[in-house]
């Protein structure tokens, strides 16, 4: 057998109800092999509610605990504390919520969470959009992106607003480890999880995970895509530690964002002109991020 | 979306229908199920139809996983997505069966892909010859007022997936 | 057994700490300060050896209390009013994960108009969260509640979350002598939790789940037959609690003179005290009136409603809450328990104390004696100023 | 279906322990993904970015499609570099 890159041994099951090219699935799929079996996982309502499959069922090796959509983070926390009075002191706590369970309604537990440094991992998976409810624009949509609240009509031209900077908020908040993964980069995606599990106190991890219903693109491009994202400078994968910034791949030539746009139907309203400010926000962003990795 | 749109042909007739999914979680490409009635006169039931006069069944794979017949009136009608003769699914039912070549009609008129053809209005059309529960006329018609992207797609698919129902007796009415 | 002179909210502090509570979140309102401020000293001084979660709201208490309480800790939080109706969702959430949380709340009333002051709003909104309700009259009764609480919230029949609340100032903090049970003898009432779901990390098991219309109804009845239990074993528990600290507060409605009573006031929490004094002072008088208290408000007591409403012609309920379009809720509870009795007395209903307002013993007597001459079922809003007047201070 | 005898043999708190595997979401396919052996190079890269954890690695180091938990995305067949797999149509 050929050198595998990332570890055989599954922690999660076939049958759960993603949809097919669900880069969600994946994510967790890999967060796992990272992790291994010692964890429990705050569930919030989110796509993965609905893919864990219903009772009976269970879909992964690993505890998980239900919890209110606005409480990951402070579901962490009692879990945090329980598992320390009872003498758990070797689980790994991970809160596994959505962008709109995390930027959104659950902002708040987040930051209580972080601030209060409770021992865990915390991770959004961003399909940049409510996924579950039937795509409806979260904070973490992007700029100009169609979701069913943010149509394209006489009025509207997708989302008006841009990005929420989820991961600008949890610096703010001196976590101990941060990083954003893409599932379109399982060897990176590993390392940072790894690493992660390996440092106490409070962690984020914002996973990129691709949707092709709520993005509108054939299931087959969901890892093609969100390879692009990150070539095109619109997902930069870095990591946050003690407060240095890391980018942790860059190209000499980034794709142009019409790339990565162009594939998905979500976009597929836009003019040269919507794409080109699309693009002078993703260079902006891009350079903001190559100054706080050049403060060291 | 089909059960939908053909309680729009039935009420562009008229009547009264009442059309309504499962109330599940939907996932693209897990199997969903989705009910109409149509009457001449209101509806007063709300429950879940556990005896159909028709089981329209769009993708033929599921066969093999669900029973789709399930609760299907013996004198009732079984039209399946499926390019083969009706024979071929005699052991499925022992009542009418009906079969359309859904998928090869809505790719040829260019709905869906490959992976996730729409064949939604093609069964549709089959259905109005197949059973005659609405004319294709009306089912032409609600395409046009409610169908939001590629209506002239549709209508032809439509269209053609009627003309292409292949059913053993001809056209009989269901209740 | 220490008798010390505390407040009512020490008394709750001191029943998380000989519970030997393991995890507390909680998030600081006025007038619940006292009992977490307490618990913080406990902890920060190693006299209470818990792992103690500072929220950033009442939402995220609840939410870290349901979380711990689900892995196996035996879990204790406090809260009161806007906290508590933050709570809500939460509350739910709680008692459909069967998880066996105590909280003392600290009764006060809900804005607007802000008030901090006592009433049973907040609590009386919860009424149909699942968690048993238990009402205290004094300090000593806190005390001894909170762990007759965790005892019945924990037991295997019952896997239920529990409130003891008490009246905010009449009781938060009022200090007066308390019988302080010693450790040894909480410990043997009070045995460390069993883990009771049988959740755990590391397996392949999921808590809480979703599940579609097959089987959620099952899981409600579920719920609805642990507090179908609670009456036993809160019986169970009282006695045993007797027995080693020998005391008992006389079951989830104690009556005081009703044997042969024309009149009856049912009250809930503090009201009793001033209401007792009050019977006694008309007793003397040749009225014959008594008095029930209910201690139980969830599971309501119906079997002791019905047992005072069967030798009553007269009843009063006393609502320190008022639910708008239709009346008080103890009322309206005590008139569809003695629906369909052989004997159905005249109910009555007293609004009164809200947002802080006194119950003073005329308001008492006034209610007694409109009871006495009572010929139709009413709802009366008593000391209710028909003339407003507030005093304005420099 | 899972079926309980009474109303007491259903878990006191809704705590799942069954695991997923029993749920297959073949069904949901219309492509199949056909590995050809002769084209492979056993890199792995369909099994690494399988999101349904439906491909397994053979004896002889062969990825495998496990049918019944396929849902027919693709990504392996489109992520395969020496396109040793197919999409076929499901019957």
């Amino acid at each position: 057998m050929a050198r595998l890159t990332i570890p055989e041994r599954e922690l999660m099951h076939s049958g759960h109800a993603g949809c097919p090219g669900c880069g969600a699935a994946l994510a967790m799929r890999y967060l796992l092999k990272g992790l291994g079996e010692d964890v429990v996982v705050a569930l919030p309502a989110c796509c993965w509610t609905v893919i864990g499959t219903p009772f009976p069922t269970t879909v992964l090796d690993v505890g998980i605990l239900d919890t209110a959509f606005e409480t990951t983070g402070a579901a962490m926390s009692g879990l945090r504390a329980a598992a320390d009075a009872l003498g758990m002191t070797d689980v790994t706590v991970v809160g596994w919520a959505g962008d709109g369970g995390t930027a959104d309604i659950g902002l708040q537990a987040l930051s209580g969470m972080l601030e209060r440094r409770t021992d865990g991992i915390y991770v959004m998976y961003d399909n940049e959009a409510y996924m579950n409810t039937g795509i409806q624009r979260s904070g973490a949509t992007p700029e100009g992106a169609w979701t069913t609240t943010t149509p394209v009509a006489a009025k509207s031209r997708g989302k008006s607003e841009p990005k929420k900077d989820i991961m600008g908020i949890v610096a703010a908040h001196y976590p101990a480890y941060a990083a954003t993964l893409n599932v379109a980069f399982p060897e990176d995606y590993l390392k940072k999880v790894q690493k992660a599990r390996d440092i106490k106190g409070p962690r984020f991890l914002h996973v990129l995970a691709p949707c092709p219903p709520g993005w509108r693109f054939p299931p087959e491009k969901m890892v093609a895509l969100g390879r692009l994202a990150t070539d095109s400078n619109v997902f930069p994968l870095y990591e946050i530690e003690g407060g240095k910034y890391k980018i942790t791949r860059k190209l000499g030539t980034p794709k142009p964002i019409a790339e990565y746009l162009k594939l998905q139907g979500r976009f597929a309203h836009m003019t040269p002109e919507e794409v080109a400010a699309s693009q002078a926000g993703v260079d902006a962003r891009w350079k903001r991020l190559l100054a706080l990795e050049a403060l060291g | 979306m089909a059960a939908e749109l053909l309680a729009q042909a039935a009420f562009l007739e008229g009547k009264h229908p009442q059309s309504f999914p499962f109330f599940g979680v939907e996932r693209r490409g897990a199997p969903v199920t989705a009910f109409t009635r149509i009457d001449s006169a209101p509806i007063g039931v709300r429950t879940s139809i556990t005896a159909p006069d028709i089981v329209v069944v769009l993708d033929p794979s599921l066969i093999k996983s669900i029973n789709v017949t399930a609760g299907l009136k013996p004198n009732g009608l079984l039209l399946l997505n499926s390019p083969k003769d009706p024979s071929a699914f005699d052991a499925v039912f022992r009542g009418r069966v009906a079969t359309v070549d859904a998928t090869g009609i809505a790719l040829a008129n260019g709905l869906g892909t490959r992976a996730t053809p729409i064949v939604n209005t093609c069964l549709l059309g089959a259905l109005a010859r197949a059973s005659g529960i609405v004319r294709l006329e009306s089912v032409l018609a609600a395409i046009e007022r409610h169908v939001p992207a590629k209506r002239d797609e549709n209508r032809l698919a439509a269209r053609a997936a009627a003309e292409g129902v292949l059913m053993p007796m001809p056209q009989a009415v269901v209740a | 057994m220490v008798q010390a002179v505390i407040s009512g909210n020490y008394a709750q502090a001191y029943a998380a700490k000989l519970a030997r509570t393991q995890v507390v979140a909680a998030y600081p309102i006025t007038p619940q300060t006292t009992i977490i401020e307490k618990i913080a000293e406990f902890v920060a001084s190693g006299q209470m050896d818990a792992q103690y979660v500072k929220v950033e709201s009442e939402h995220s208490a609840m939410a870290a209390c349901i979380s711990a309480s689900a892995l196996g800790a035996r879990t204790y939080t406090a809260s009161s009013s806007q906290g508590l109706l933050l709570m809500h969702e939460l509350l739910h959430w709680a008692s459909g994960a069967r998880a066996p949380i105590v909280m003392g709340i600290a009764n006060r009333s809900v804005a607007p108009p802000l008030s901090i002051w006592t009433d049973h709003k907040d609590t009386i909104s919860q009424r149909d969260t699942g968690w048993i309700q238990m009402y205290a009259e004094s300090g000593q009764e806190v005390i001894d509640s909170v762990l007759v609480a965790f005892r019945v919230a924990e037991h295997e029949d019952v896997l239920l979350p529990a409130m003891v609340a008490e009246d905010a100032f009449y009781l938060t903090h009022t200090y007066e002598p308390v019988d302080i049970p010693t450790q040894d003898q909480v410990d043997r009432f009070l045995p460390p939790r069993k883990p009771s779901s049988g959740f755990r990390p590391g397996l392949a098991n999921r808590y809480g789940t979703f599940i579609g219309p097959e089987l959620h109804m099952e899981f409600q009845r579920k719920v609805a037959e642990g507090m179908e239990r609670v009456p036993r074993v809160f019986r169970e528990a009282e006695e045993e609690y007797e027995r080693i600290t020998g005391r008992n507060h006389g079951g989830p409605m104690p009556t005081y003179r009703t044997e042969d009573a024309d009149a009856v006031l049912v009250t809930m929490g503090t009201a009793a005290t001033t209401a007792r004094s009050v019977v006694d002072v008309l007793r003397k008088h040749g009225k014959k009136v008594g008095l029930a208290k209910i201690r139980v408000f969830r599971p309501w007591p119906v079997p002791e409603v019905r047992a005072l409403g069967a030798d009553v012609d007269r009843i009063g309920v006393l609502d320190r809450s008022f639910t708008f379009g239709a009346s008080g809720a103890a009322h309206t509870e005590f008139a569809a328990a003695m629906y369909g009795s052989p004997h159905r007395p005249l109910v009555r209903d007293f609004v009164a104390g809200l947002g802080g307002r006194d119950l003073t013993p005329p308001m008492f007597t006034q209610m007694f004696e409109s009871l006495l001459s009572s010929e139709k079922e009413e709802v009366s809003w008593v000391g209710l100023k028909r003339r407003p007047e507030v005093t304005v201070r420099g | 279906m899972r079926s309980y005898e009474t109303l007491e043999d259903l878990p006191e708190a809704p705590l799942a322990t069954v695991l997923s595997d029993i749920i297959q979401t073949g069904s949901w396919r219309t492509f199949r993904p056909v590995v050809r052996k002769e084209a492979c190079t056993k890199c792995y890269v369909c099994w690494k970015f399988c999101p349904d954890v439906a491909i397994a690695i053979d004896g002889d180091g062969y990825p495998t499609v496990k049918l019944d938990a396929c849902k027919g995305c693709g990504i392996c067949a489109e992520e395969c570099k020496p396109k040793a797999i197919d999409m076929v149509p499901e019957e």
